[in-house]
């Protein structure tokens, strides 16, 4: 009878996304875990089987708004896989540029979310101050701050011209100094320390068997990084170091993050070195997929992203299986969660740094023209935005 | 006041148990309750004319004794009013027998002037206690008996050494209980003064002797709990101790300095084991033996203002945990369980007596303006008055004790915090359907909460002024008058309803209400989602220093019984193999005595 | 590739047709043989599971496993073809792989393939759905 | 109640409720909070009960599964409450319309008051979104 | 009770005051936290529109609770508090008090606690369970070396356990503050209101994104907006309690009250700061810091008094 259950969710402040977790404990100390998603389950697999394959590269954009470039370049690494297409020199150091930016963005984003969640709402307020610069970065690139589309098979989209790499060098270099500053700040301030070290540690041995990816592996020791095992893009030709820690705790999953924020910039100063000199096109064009399978994969912020396509000729995949790196994370909160206090196990949930929006994918889309009620409204909203972007930026 | 008046209190409850055995119930019951309303009209008639001039050698009254008897009166005619109803079939009869009976030996105790007597009294109280306790139905019934008389009769044996060695060397005819002032600081009075300090922990529950308590209170009925350990042997125990500490000994700093250390560190341990309960009867079970440690630590201070304090504790005492106890066993009456697991969000379905509760808890943890801290206050008050004139390192010690006086009852604020979340408040497991307790019971409880929030309220003019006062003076101690009647609970109170009045006018004015379900993130309310509460405390547990002490007394090293038991269990053990039954080791041993013998007598030659 | 022609060698006789690109190794495995390869794969050769794709061709059902061999970066990718579409059913390998918990439950919710052995087989994502959505990605083509 | 709406528009306490989106909106309405556009200047605060909560920002398609929970907790708010709907998905559905897990009528589960497309709609036009119904409880 | 009295309780030091200048006390702490988070912050009314927007909202009662505690806490809390800041005032600015009343207030300040637990267990809400365990254990925490403080200052001043009395020993004889065992004991106390504040990084019991604000959690409109000023009063009364133990009391001359006011608003910034760079400390963590850290030192500063230091 002694069964105290607390329910996290749907819609718990821990929990951007509405996602329900039942958790059984005893006084404040966590025994038992039970997680029950679907909440964002949106249908991309077969929404993607009704699309072509260039609009599927849309729609793939779409499973997560964080990781929103990981899953494209996945996918165009699956729809190239089936037929071993080339990409230009240009375009892979463009498509790495852009994932790179992105995985700084995104691990800042997750420690202000992690110092939010532990109640340090200062650390929260400046991880996020300086992640905005990253965002800036994007708009100059892509003209968007989050869904960049830049994306294509044999390529990417767009050009970065040497006038923007100058602009995004110089707003590089303002990042770099204010990250060393959050960094020093996140690891030498001692509560903080004391908050989560040693706190919800996953062994290396569930990390392998959970065949979990991505940071959280690596912060138990388990040496996977498809940069590095499969270097596709521009990842051969750069130099980088890949972060393994051992403890497996939350301290170590921080750090591991913080570190691989200083990789990227590394990788993004290399790029932008090579994008100023090696010229040429940036998009092979493809006519047709043959028949046949492809897996494309890609080493997200979070860890591997899997995509898989099949097509049987015509332009329209017939199967199109998308695996995100929490689907194979989140449910290692089983081994690492039970036996801790509750307000660990809430920041441990946090630090896997749980994207729900990507497990729950699944992709289709359909163009058709009907319900196109709110299309004035988006008109005068994005003249709306245009107006007030120019005010705030007085151009 | 004629001796003869005197033996109302003690025949007529003992005739009344007599008849009872032969009444049916009903009629028992009728009989009793008149029995103790008529000795509660002689206890309050008794009250002014109290004085030990015209006593006899054997029954006799001063102002203490009356007005623990006028509180042992109250008391059980209350606890009588919730026994009519509720009460075990099985039992009744017997119960009904028991408990004036028990009226009976309790009122001995407290008039008899001659030691023999209260000797006698002393120890049958001892034995009711052991029968109430074999009433309980469930299986530690029996054990927790056997635990209580090994305890309180082992206590008795030394309350006999205590006696010889007081008053052995004088006459039978002299055996009287009042006036010696002996200064302990003699060997032998010393050993006196040790031995009834042990008879009066043991009966009061202070610590080390206090571990019957819980277990009494864990088996035995309810009402039984609610009249013995909470009332009944705490006004016995009590006034045993301040007996002692003014008319029996004229003790020095140092002994005082002990007492009041028992005092305190009785507080703070049972405090500790209270917070990690969960079962209902065993927290109160250990409460019981905390508060002692403030009417210690108040009478055995010296202090005039904490001693008044220590007796205003012990009368508030008996009021609220009584009522606590009643109230607990309404609870238990209607949902068959006193596990905090079982219980829950009862607040709903027993109004009357989760308002009783809570102004029991209240006060328990000396939360103004209810009586127990008025009490504490003038307890802590006290001490700081002694301690002001004390040399440094005494200063020190005295601090410490009050420290954790003032920690205990924060501590205990937090059990009861507990006690009424898992209870009342919280979420109903869903399993029982409850109705609000018979009439009977929650006037019982409803009579005791009144009385709480009335000697706090009106603490210096009822009770001080009209009773503690007057005991302190014939103890000698007037100058306790002097420190009473600055703090005003009622002006406070006053104060307090017409903010409170402002609040809730402005939000009768401006409220729109809506009735709605929990919210727990968008899933339903159901009852699986609920925190019992008796996990509260598992963090405290668990601190580094305290899990140690914890998992000791879990295994209970602090037991003086368990360990007693087990000790005699090792040697007897020890002994046996002693005896394997071989004549060669038998002759071996004469001899071997033999030897020692003559060289005792040598060496003492 | 030494690892591949060890596997080739070792396991050769429990596997079918077989498809090899760069890096991407297809192979067919009949149901009765799988928990041999996949214990072979994972604990042998310290490969991880990436993922598992149920598909859905006109004749019959067919699970592909991708396991990923990090250090070299390879795909080996075991299929299996269930040609019972009405009652799919093939042996679980979440004894063997305790992360293919939620894979074989997603497989089970989405596609209705039974998985024997799975310690906890209920739906994953269509848990209380509140319209009762069933098999969703494999209604359509019965349609 | 218009004396009531003045007070109530430099004091909005916005709870935020994802119904299936794609987290962007949900990041961008926390980017609200942070430095660079700072919310609380304007008196707005996120809270983490909706028993507190003046406005509830919802995004995304409202799936199946998520959408009687929106509704019940839509019940739960205290009153006067507004339902401001963020980003694309709630208003057209985006690409995600087509999808088996959509709901038909997002209308029906919710009362929207205001939309703000864009997907994700910039900072600044959640801002301008926010101005606006401001300006609607000014009066 | 005397039209002086009504005075003291409703206008100067009491209500109309202390609410006053919590809540503009509390614009001062977001503006400052907004501050060092590189924010703007609200304007000075914020506090003042956000306690009239709640009275306007609906109240939502949850069913099956204790409908008469879930409703009456706040305001018998709201009351409490009134009464604390009377007697802090009285003894502060009018030098009036009566024998003991340094223990009443304590008892009297741990009823704030109490209203909380119970009005949020009232609800049978999960969250607010959990949250009352925690907030009683921070009082578990915090009140032992709260205890200490309160009798360092007692024995400093003489064994008077008189707030009026404490003020006017250090009145004569100068604040205990410049005394090693009362400088020691000020910094404990600094941080116990902190915990008593419930503010970071002791703000278990409320925490937002662990038990979603705790007890608080299903409280909506006029009982909400009374919690909300609550626990701004607090930004007052326990400064003031701080002052008026240690560090020296207030005179009514010019210099003085420009010195009570930088005394305070210094406590007040230190309050802030210490909010603003620590993340909240889990409950055992705060249990261990208070019982095994803070409570050795505040012995000391015992001893030390004691010992006349």
């Amino acid at each position: 009878m002694n069964k105290n259950q607390i329910p996290v969710g749907p819609f718990h402040p821990l929990l951007e996304e509405a996602e329900y977790f039942n958790i059984t404990v005893e006084g404040e100390t966590v025994t038992d875990i039970e997680m029950d998603i679907g909440w964002m389950h949106r249908g991309h697999e077969f929404i993607s089987e009704q699309k072509t394959f260039t609009q599927s590269i849309f729609l793939v954009e779409r499973i997560c708004g964080i990781c929103s470039t990981s899953h494209p370049i996945a996918c165009v690494h699956a729809i190239e896989d089936i037929d071993n297409v080339e990409i230009p020199l240009r375009a892979r150091y463009i498509r790495t540029l852009v994932a790179e930016l992105e995985r700084i963005h995104s691990h800042l984003l997750w420690l202000g979310l992690a110092g939010h969640f532990i109640g340090y709402d200062t650390l929260w307020m400046w991880a996020w101050k300086y992640r905005e610069p990253i965002l800036q970065m994007f708009e100059i690139i892509s003209g968007n701050r989050n869904h960049y589309g830049m994306m294509r098979v044999g390529g990417v989209a767009r050009d970065v011209d040497v006038d923007k790499i100058a602009a995004l060098s110089k707003i590089l270099d303002q990042v770099d100094e204010k990250m060393e500053m959050i960094a020093k700040a996140a690891n030498d301030d001692p509560v903080l320390k004391s908050r989560l070290q040693g706190v919800g540690i996953l062994k290396h041995q569930d990390a392998v068997n959970f065949c979990a990816v991505g940071p959280t592996a690596r912060a138990s020791g388990v040496k996977i990084d498809v940069r590095k095992d499969e270097p596709t893009d521009a990842y051969d030709l750069v130099d980088f170091k890949v972060i393994v820690l051992k403890n497996g705790d939350v301290y170590d999953k921080t750090v591991v993050r913080l570190l691989e924020i200083f990789e990227s910039s590394k990788i993004i100063r290399q790029c932008m070195k090579k994008l100023r000199t090696a010229n040429g096109p940036i998009l092979n064009s493809v006519k047709e997929i043959p028949p046949g399978e492809g897996i494309g994969r890609y080493e997200a912020p979070r860890g591997e992203v899997f995509h898989y396509m099949r097509s049987d000729g015509s332009n329209r995949p017939i199967r199109h299986k998308v695996r995100a790196p929490s689907f194979n994370n989140i449910p290692t909160y089983i081994a690492s969660c039970k036996g801790i206090p509750l307000a660990d196990a809430l920041i441990t949930l946090a630090a896997v740094d749980p994207c729900y929006c990507c497990t729950e994918r699944a992709i289709r889309i359909n163009h058709s023209a009907e319900g196109a009620q709110p299309i004035d409204l988006l008109r005068l909203s994005r003249e709306k935005t245009e107006r007030i972007r120019r005010t705030i930026h007085g151009a | 006041m004629e001796p003869s008046a005197l033996l109302t209190f003690l025949f007529l409850p003992a005739a009344v148990a007599v008849i009872n055995l032969f009444l049916p119930v009903r009629a028992a019951k009728a009989l009793t309750l008149l029995t103790l309303l008529y000795l509660l009209y002689c206890a309050i008639t008794l009250w002014p004319s109290a004085s030990l001039g015209s006593s006899s050698v054997y029954l006799g009254v001063d102002r203490l004794a009356a007005f623990v008897l006028l509180f042992a009166q109250i008391l059980s005619t209350v606890i009588l009013l919730f026994s009519l109803k509720g009460v075990r079939r099985d039992i009744e009869r017997f119960f009904f027998v028991l408990f004036p009976l028990t009226v009976a030996f309790c009122n001995g105790v407290l008039l008899s002037r001659h030691a023999l007597l209260f000797l006698i009294f002393w120890g049958l109280s001892g034995v009711s206690l052991y029968l109430f306790a074999l009433l309980g139905k469930d299986a530690e019934a029996s054990a927790a008996a056997k635990k209580t008389f090994i305890i309180i009769g082992g206590s008795d044996v030394f309350l006999i050494l205590g006696l010889v060695l007081l008053i052995g060397s004088r006459p039978v005819d002299l055996w009287w209980l009042d006036k010696l002032n002996l200064r302990p600081e003699a060997p032998l009075y010393w050993l006196a003064f040790v031995s009834l300090l042990i008879a009066s922990l043991a009966k009061a529950g202070g610590f080390p002797l206090h571990t019957w308590v819980p277990d009494f209170s864990k088996s035995s009925p309810i009402e039984s709990v609610a009249l013995l350990p909470a009332s009944l042997d705490k006004l016995l125990g009590i006034f045993l101790l301040a007996r002692m500490m003014t008319s029996l000994f004229v003790v020095g700093l140092t002994v005082k300095m002990i007492v009041v250390s028992i005092g305190a560190f009785t507080i703070i341990s049972a405090v500790m084991m209270a917070l990690s309960q969960h079962n209902g009867r065993r927290m109160l079970g250990y409460h019981a033996v905390s508060q002692v440690g403030y009417m210690i630590m108040g009478v055995g201070s010296g202090n005039p203002l904490a001693f008044a304090g220590g007796l205003f504790h012990m009368i508030n005492h008996t009021i609220y945990k009584s009522n606590l106890f009643l109230s607990l066993g309404s609870v238990e009456k209607q949902t068959g369980s006193s596990e905090f697991d079982d219980l829950g969000g009862l607040a709903k379905s027993m109004p009357l007596t989760f308002i009783m509760a809570l102004v029991g808890a209240l006060a328990i943890s000396g939360i103004p303006p209810f009586n127990g801290f008025f009490s504490k206050w003038m307890i802590y008050q006290g001490l700081l008055e002694t301690a002001k004139t004390l040399p440094v390192g005494y200063q020190l010690w005295m601090l410490i004790c009050l420290i954790l006086a003032i920690f205990g009852s924060a501590l205990t604020l937090a059990s009861f915090v507990k006690f009424l979340h898992a209870v009342f408040l919280g979420r109903n497991p869903g399993t029982h359907k409850v109705r609000e307790a018979p009439i009977n019971q929650w006037l019982a409880t409803g009579i005791l909460a009144i009385l709480c929030a009335i000697f706090g309220l009106f603490a210096v003019a009822l009770p001080l002024k009209k009773l503690i006062v007057p005991v302190m003076v014939d103890l000698g101690m007037p100058e306790a008058m002097q420190f009473i009647g600055f703090f005003h609970p009622l002006l406070l109170l006053g104060l307090f309803a017409v903010v409170f009045g402002l609040g809730i006018l402005l939000y009768f004015l401006v409220r729109t209400v809506r009735y709605d379900d929990v919210y727990l993130g968008g899933q339903p309310a159901d009852p699986r989602f609920r925190i019992t509460g008796s996990d509260f405390y598992r963090e405290v547990r668990e601190m580094p220093v305290l899990n140690k002490i914890f998992a000791a007394a879990d295994k209970k090293y602090c037991d003086v019984y368990e360990m007693g038991s087990k000790g005699t269990f090792a040697f007897s053990g020890w002994l046996q193999k002693l005896h394997p039954g071989l004549l060669p080791l038998y002759i071996l041993y004469i001899f071997l005595g033999l030897l020692i013998l003559g060289l005792v007598i040598n060496i003492g030659g | 590739m030494a690892k591949m022609d060890q596997f080739f060698a070792e396991m050769g006789g429990l596997i079918g047709k077989t498809i090899r690109k760069p890096k991407r190794i297809y192979f067919d495995v009949d149901k009765n043989n799988l928990t041999q390869v996949v214990e072979y794969l994972f604990n042998r050769m310290h490969c991880r599971l990436s993922t598992a794709t149920a598909t859905e061709t006109y004749h019959n059902l067919e699970v592909l496993y991708h396991f990923s061999h990090d250090a070299s970066g390879d795909y080996y990718c075991p299929r299996v073809l269930i040609t019972d579409k009405q009652k799919p059913a093939i042996p679980s390998i979440t004894p063997i792989v305790r992360g293919a918990e939620w894979i074989e439950r997603e497989m089970f919710d989405f596609w209705g393939i039974e998985f024997i052995g799975h310690p906890n087989l209920i739906r994953l994502l269509a848990r209380d759905h509140p319209q009762g959505l069933d098999k969703p990605l494999r209604f359509r083509r019965d349609k | 109640m218009g004396w009531y709406n003045k007070r109530l528009a430099k004091s909005i306490w916005v709870f935020h409720m994802s119904g299936s989106p794609c987290n962007n909106c949900d990041i961008e309405i926390l980017d609200l909070l942070t430095p660079r556009y700072d919310l609380e200047r304007l008196g707005i605060k996120l809270v983490g009960s909706i028993r507190h909560a003046d406005v509830l920002l919802v995004t995304g398609i409202f799936n199946q599964k998520v959408a009687p929970k929106l509704k019940r907790i839509y019940e739960q708010a205290p009153k006067p409450i507004f339902v401001v709907a963020i980003g694309t998905c709630p208003a057209s559905g985006c690409c995600f319309k087509d999808s088996y897990n959509a709901v038909a009528k997002r209308e029906d589960i919710l009362p929207i008051d205001l939309y703000i497309p864009g997907c994700p709609p910039k900072p600044e036009a959640m801002i301008e979104g926010v101005a606006k119904l401001v300006e609607v409880l000014n009066g | 009770m005397s039209l002086q009295m009504v005075f003291y309780l409703l206008v100067f030091p009491g209500l109309l005051f202390t609410a006053v200048l919590g809540l503009s006390i509390g614009w001062l702490d977001r503006k400052l936290s907004a501050r060092f988070q590189y924010r703007v912050g609200p304007p000075f009314l914020q506090n003042f529109y956000d306690f009239i927007k709640l009275l306007g909202k609906e109240t939502i009662v949850v069913r099956d609770s204790v409908h008469s505690l879930f409703i009456a806490a706040p305001f018998v809390a709201f009351a409490m508090l009134v009464c604390i800041s009377t007697l802090i005032g009285v003894a502060l600015f009018y030098k009036q008090g009566f024998l003991g009343d340094l223990f009443v207030l304590m008892y009297l300040l741990m009823i704030y606690s109490i209203a909380l637990i119970l009005g949020g267990s009232a609800t049978g809400n999960v969250y607010s369970s959990l949250g009352a365990g925690r907030e009683i254990k921070m009082l578990l925490a915090d009140e032992l070396a709260f205890i200490l403080i309160c009798l360092v200052a007692i024995v400093k001043a003489g064994y008077e356990i008189g707030l009026a009395e404490i003020a006017a020993v250090q009145q004569a004889r100068g604040a205990f503050i410049a005394s090693p065992s009362g400088i020691i004991a000020f910094l404990i106390g600094l941080i116990c209101i902190q915990a008593k504040m419930a503010l970071p990084p002791f703000n278990i019991a409320e925490a937002e994104t662990e038990i979603v604000e705790g007890p608080l959690m299903e409280y909506s409109g006029p009982p909400l907006a009374f919690w909300y000023l609550n626990h701004f009063m607090m930004f007052t009364i326990y400064p003031f309690l701080l002052i008026l133990l240690f560090w020296g009391g207030f005179s009514a001359n010019g210099l003085g009250i420009l010195w009570f006011s930088l005394k305070y608003l210094l406590i007040v910034v230190v309050m802030i700061i210490l909010k603003n760079t620590n993340p909240r400390v889990r409950i055992d963590s705060a249990l261990r810091f208070f019982w095994r850290i803070a409570f050795p030192i505040s012995f000391i500063a015992l001893v030390l008094a004691v010992l006349g230091v």
